[in-house]
């Protein structure tokens, strides 16, 4: 036989070679700060548990440096996150009034308003 | 004047005598209403009859002329060389699929998983002719419309990493056909389609990168129709969990 | 060699031998059958029929109506019975693909939508928005996945019939993935490979439509029909070819020369208004609307386009609306391919090499001749599209005698009985082998591909286009005699065995030369005028003389011997072909 | 095939996928950063009122969703974001993601019903 099929074998590094594939990787390492987040919610409320002073330690070590940056760092991947479900929303959700199809943008837009008021909602009750 | 040119470098790739691909450069006139198939033709013609690649229509419409256009899946009579002038344009087989020779991918593993999701009507009750058409209103028909419109280019197979990593995954325009037929007024298959689309080979391979939707040249979207079908086949687990005496 | 034994073997996996298959499938599931393909059978050219299919189904609209129009259109060089049975099955053929799930577009009832088409008096064409080809092609292909019985050998090229007893028992094939030939053995072998379209340098047919079929029959013996009789569509892109629909105009499209008038009234296809109307101005036929683009050119009224001279359709006055939800591709064809967006500008259009109206002689049941060998779809002359095709039939004709041939074939292998001779056909598969293999072992050919096909093309064009003449086609017969010739010294440039185009393009050239050459004859031969064959020195109609189909018989090396065939005319005799206001 | 139990994680991944989408980033902004910052008051965070939202029976719900959900959707991403980089996607993997995120589970339970 004559023939020999040449196959490529994908590169690890797959994700670096185009750009829409990096910011893919980037939406799935958000995980790894949503997962760690919740986490550290677990070890706050076990504080929480143990007393006053314990919870008082955990607060303060929310302070440190190297917290913050690990926040700022959450913070940057959740809103990434946020940002890449919401644009992918209408492919879950296909939208039909009669005979048209509705486009995607006012699903969307319908998620960034729910998304404001819940933000907004959580930022009035800390403040209280 | 000098005639304007435009470099094209092109995998290429003959089992016979090359061990691995290689690229290899050619300059063809530029025309700036010529597409990347007419450059290729012109090397056929007139530098390289050695070249292989597959086009037919030069209209979009054949699905045959998938290629990585710059790294990009395109349809190369879709391709405009004045997006890529004065740079070269380099173009190599579909990704994700063995090369068979130079241009020409091996796609016989589509065609296989195509088969698999049962890509045609299965009626609840056969239909004589006599009975006429089915009534199917404008409404009904725009519910899946966007799904028939898939040319079976696979610039969706070569666009999403999952189907390069785990070459079991049924793949983008398998699944939206799929989709289509069970979307379809005229269709009762979906449970006969469910079992290779719903399985971890079917739609649970896909982490929605939606690569696959931004490369369609016919804006299948085969991403929506996976998405779909994977919150219909929580529900069809959910509702046979709290009926497991249920039709299965 | 490797022999693969089958019951029915189709060239060709278009609209028409799909078709084929999923009839012998349905007809017999226990007979075997080899769908050889040299794409993959959605890469066939079926794909790129925008406008729709015709069929009568509305009330307004009657069987006589279709057979009228077919029988006028091809200005009575049809065969009246095989219309009348083309007509009486097209709404069955049409129904069921929308059985098989074919996306055909609807009124708000639900009810499956009809639109006009040229020279229709009704409208009766069903359409699925303007990718009628597509759908239909693809729900074919998917719908003939579903019968175990069908094996495809998809990216196959067939190069000959395999013919002993007096019997076609199969075909020899050269996979092209491995290089290698195949013998395929069977009891009835079906043609379907389509039209021939590239042996003009202007057409709408994709690169694989170059003949290979009806030219490996007529080798094989079997003749020719009306092969003179080529279709010009009149308004495909220039520079490309790219198609413009028909439904363009349906929807009310005009076009128009360089001053911004509508020719078409100065043609006998006027008035202009009311518009649209029926079987008027732009809804003429086509073979009538590429003449008077002709006729325009020639008197400088035309506009000068970077590809040559053209006239413009314009769309505008339709509306963004419509056109979005009408001819979607139309206005996405027109924008990549010419940077024009018909909502705001007129889009260059020229008359284009379209359709072959002859193809391989078969009767109304796909038989030809040749025993065993079925034929269908363009590649087919039945004949229902006489000189001149009536737009939008061929789509439904590839069904209707697609669907024929298989049953046929079934038909033919059930009472045929005979098996096929191995020996013999193995033989002559390894004549065939040696034939090819004779290219590679060929040091050095003086000829080129590329400079044969081109001087095929031009000579096609200035000699056998829209209009002919004595004097252009004895040039063009003499010029095809001298190429078939200077083709047995075609070099192949490319040795190797795994997917060889080169080697394609070279078998394809020998068939477009075989069909250039028999297409140049028979219209040589024909002096008279009638639909698509139109002669400067012979401007009549001469139903005298002419009333019959030309048959052409290979000779080898020599020219085309000519018969001819009487029409058959049941109950149209010939009349006058009246179009525009005279027609309604 | 197989027929798949996947729907079981699917629904939690998305479902945790989308809780997150709408309250991670603002908690993450109050908890991490406004409040350690000064930008919001430390009482917002308060030992009082923490305890109080976490023995209220509503309370300890909304902070067992706040954390079960978005991290099980984070251990199914984690799982195939491992295979995209390379890893093979094998028991091993599979029973270090979910096994995670059922420990936090239980552990978010446990903690949550002892306060
Ligand atoms: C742009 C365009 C628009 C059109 N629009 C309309 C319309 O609106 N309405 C209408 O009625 N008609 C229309 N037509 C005409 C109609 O589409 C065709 O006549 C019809 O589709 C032909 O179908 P077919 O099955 O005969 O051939 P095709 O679809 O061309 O199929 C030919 C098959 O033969 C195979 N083949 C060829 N040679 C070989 C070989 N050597 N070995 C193996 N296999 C081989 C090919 O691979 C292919 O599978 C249009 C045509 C064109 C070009
Ligand atoms: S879904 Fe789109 S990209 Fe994929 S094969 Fe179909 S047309 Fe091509
Ligand atoms: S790119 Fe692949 S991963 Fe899914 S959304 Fe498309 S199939
Ligand atoms: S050649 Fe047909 S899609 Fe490009």
């Amino acid at each position: 036989m004559s023939r020999k099929p040449y196959l490529r074998k994908m590169p690890k590094s797959w994700w670096l070679a185009r750009r829409s594939y990096t910011s893919y990787m980037a939406r799935e390492l958000s995980c790894v700060f949503i997962g760690a987040y919740s986490l550290l919610i677990v070890v706050g409320l076990h504080r929480l548990s143990q007393g006053r002073d314990e919870y008082g330690a955990f607060l303060d070590a929310l302070q440190s440096p190297l917290s913050l940056v690990f926040h700022a760092a959450a913070l940057v991947f959740a809103l990434i996150h946020t940002v890449s479900w919401f644009s992918l929303a209408p492919k879950a959700m296909p939208l039909q009034i009669g005979e048209k199809k509705l486009s995607g943008g006012p699903v969307v837009l319908a998620h960034y308003a729910v998304w404001i008021v819940v933000s907004a909602g959580v930022l009035l009750v800390a403040r209280i | 004047m000098t005639e304007q040119t435009l470099q094209v470098e092109i995998l290429r790739y003959r089992p016979e005598t090359d061990q691995d691909p290689a690229f290899q450069t050619y300059t063809v006139p530029y025309r700036d209403d010529w597409v990347v198939l007419d450059a290729l033709n012109h090397i056929k013609d007139n530098i390289d009859r050695t070249l292989s690649y597959r086009w037919s229509c030069h209209m979009a419409v054949c699905g045959s002329c998938g290629m990585m256009i710059n790294g990009e899946p395109k349809l190369s009579c879709h391709a405009f060389l004045r997006d890529y002038y004065p740079n070269k344009v380099r173009v190599e087989p579909l990704a994700n699929f063995p090369i068979e020779r130079d241009l020409v991918a091996v796609t016989d593993d589509f065609m296989e998983k195509l088969e698999s999701v049962k890509p045609y009507v299965i009626p609840q009750q056969e239909r004589a002719v006599d009975e006429g058409p089915h009534l199917q209103t404008p409404a009904q028909l725009n519910a899946f419309k966007q799904y028939t419109m898939c040319i079976n280019c696979l610039l969706c197979y070569a666009a999403c990493p999952q189907y390069g990593l785990t070459p079991d995954f049924v793949g983008p325009a398998a699944l939206a056909l799929a989709h289509r037929y069970n979307l379809d007024t005229r269709d009762a298959g979906r449970e006969q389609r469910q079992e290779i689309a719903a399985s971890n080979e079917g739609v649970w391979d896909c982490t929605f990168v939606g690569e696959c939707s931004q490369a369609c040249p016919k804006s299948v979207d085969p991403a929506a129709a996976i998405q779909q079908t994977k919150i219909a086949s929580t529900i069809d687990w959910y509702k046979a969990l709290l009926n497991p005496w249920g039709k299965r | 060699m490797d022999v693969i034994e089958t019951d029915v073997v189709i060239v060709g996996a278009g609209g028409a031998g799909l078709r084929a298959a999923i009839a012998v499938a349905e007809a017999d599931p226990s007979l075997n059958v080899a769908l050889t393909s040299k794409v993959y059978p959605m890469r066939s050219h079926t794909v790129a029929a925008e406008g729709g299919a015709a069929a009568v189904i509305k009330d307004n609209d009657s069987l006589e109506n279709h057979f009228n129009d077919t029988v006028t259109g091809g200005d009575w060089l049809c065969d009246q019975d095989a219309v009348e049975l083309f007509i009486n099955e097209a709404p069955k053929e049409l129904t069921r693909m929308e059985h098989w799930g074919c996306p055909w577009s609807r009124e708000p009832s639900g009810h499956v939508a009809v639109r006009p088409f040229g020279g229709m008096k009704v409208e009766r064409t069903w359409y699925a928005a303007d990718k009628t080809g597509f759908h239909m092609l693809h729900t074919l292909f998917q719908t003939s996945l579903k019968y175990p019985s069908i094996k495809r050998f998809d990216e196959y090229y067939a190069t000959d019939l395999l013919v002993e007893d007096g019997r076609c028992q199969g075909i020899a094939a050269i996979e092209l993935r491995s290089g290698q030939m195949r013998v395929f053995a069977a009891k009835a072998v079906i043609i379907a490979t389509g039209g021939a379209g590239r042996i003009f340098p202007f057409t709408t047919n994709g690169g694989v439509n170059t003949g290979d079929g009806a030219v490996m029959a007529y080798r094989a013996g079997v003749p020719l029909k009306d092969m003179e009789f080529v279709q010009y569509h009149p308004t495909g892109l220039p520079g490309t070819g790219i198609l413009i629909t028909e439904g363009a105009r349906g929807e009310g499209g005009v076009l128009i020369n360089n001053e911004g008038y509508r020719y078409l009234q100065d043609y006998g296809l006027g008035p202009p208004d009311p518009w649209p109307r029926k079987k008027a101005m732009e809804l003429g036929p086509r073979d009538r609307l590429s003449q008077a683009f002709w006729h325009e050119e020639r008197a400088g009224k035309t506009v000068a386009t970077p590809h040559g001279q053209a006239v413009h359709l314009d769309l505008r006055h339709l509306g963004e609306k419509k056109i979005n939800e009408r001819l979607p591709m139309v206005r996405e064809l027109a924008l990549s391919y010419m940077g024009v967006d018909p909502v705001f500008k007129p889009i260059p259009v020229r008359p284009v090499v379209h359709y072959m109206m002859g193809g391989i002689h078969t009767d109304i049941d796909a038989a030809t001749p040749l025993a065993g060998l079925f034929a269908a779809g363009e590649c087919a002359c039945v004949s229902i599209n006489g000189a001149n095709r009536l737009g939008s039939n061929s789509l439904t004709e590839i069904l209707v005698f697609g669907g024929r041939a298989g049953r046929g074939a079934v038909e033919h292998v059930r009472s045929g009985g005979k098996d096929v001779d191995r020996t013999a056909i193995e033989e002559q598969a390894g004549e065939a082998q040696k034939r090819v293999a004779a290219l590679f072992q060929k040091a050095d050919g003086t000829e080129t591909v590329v400079g044969l096909r081109k001087e095929m093309n031009h000579i096609m064009e200035t000699g056998a286009g829209i209009y002919r003449s004595k004097e252009s086609l004895e040039e063009a017969c003499k010029t095809i005699g001298e190429l078939r010739r200077r083709y047995a010294d075609v070099r192949l440039e490319d040795k190797s065995n795994v997917f060889n185009t080169d080697l394609v393009q070279v078998l394809e050239l020998g068939s477009m030369l075989d069909a250039a050459h028999v297409l140049a004859h028979s219209a040589l031969n024909r002096e008279e005028s009638r639909g698509s064959h139109q002669r400067l020195d012979k401007t009549e109609r001469d139903d005298e003389t002419y009333l019959k189909h030309t048959l052409a018989h290979y000779t080898g090396e020599g020219d085309p011997r000519l018969e001819y065939l009487d029409v058959k005319i049941t109950k149209s005799p010939p009349g006058e072909r009246v179009y525009g206001g005279a027609a309604s | 095939m197989a027929k798949s139990n996947k729907p079981i994680v699917w629904s939690l991944f998305a479902g945790g996928g989308m809780l997150s989408a709408f309250v991670t980033p603002v908690l993450i902004f109050v908890t991490g950063l406004a409040v350690p910052l000064g930008l919001m008051s430390l009482d917002s965070l308060s030992y009082d009122r923490m305890l109080v939202l976490a023995q209220n029976p509503v309370g300890k719900i909304v902070l067992f969703a706040v954390i079960f959900l978005p991290l099980w959707h984070a251990a199914h991403r984690l799982l195939t974001t491992l295979h995209d980089v390379g890893l093979p996607k094998g028991r091993i993997a599979m029973t270090a993601c979910y096994g995670a995120a059922a420990l936090g589970s239980i552990a978010a339970a446990v903690v949550l019903l002892r306060i």
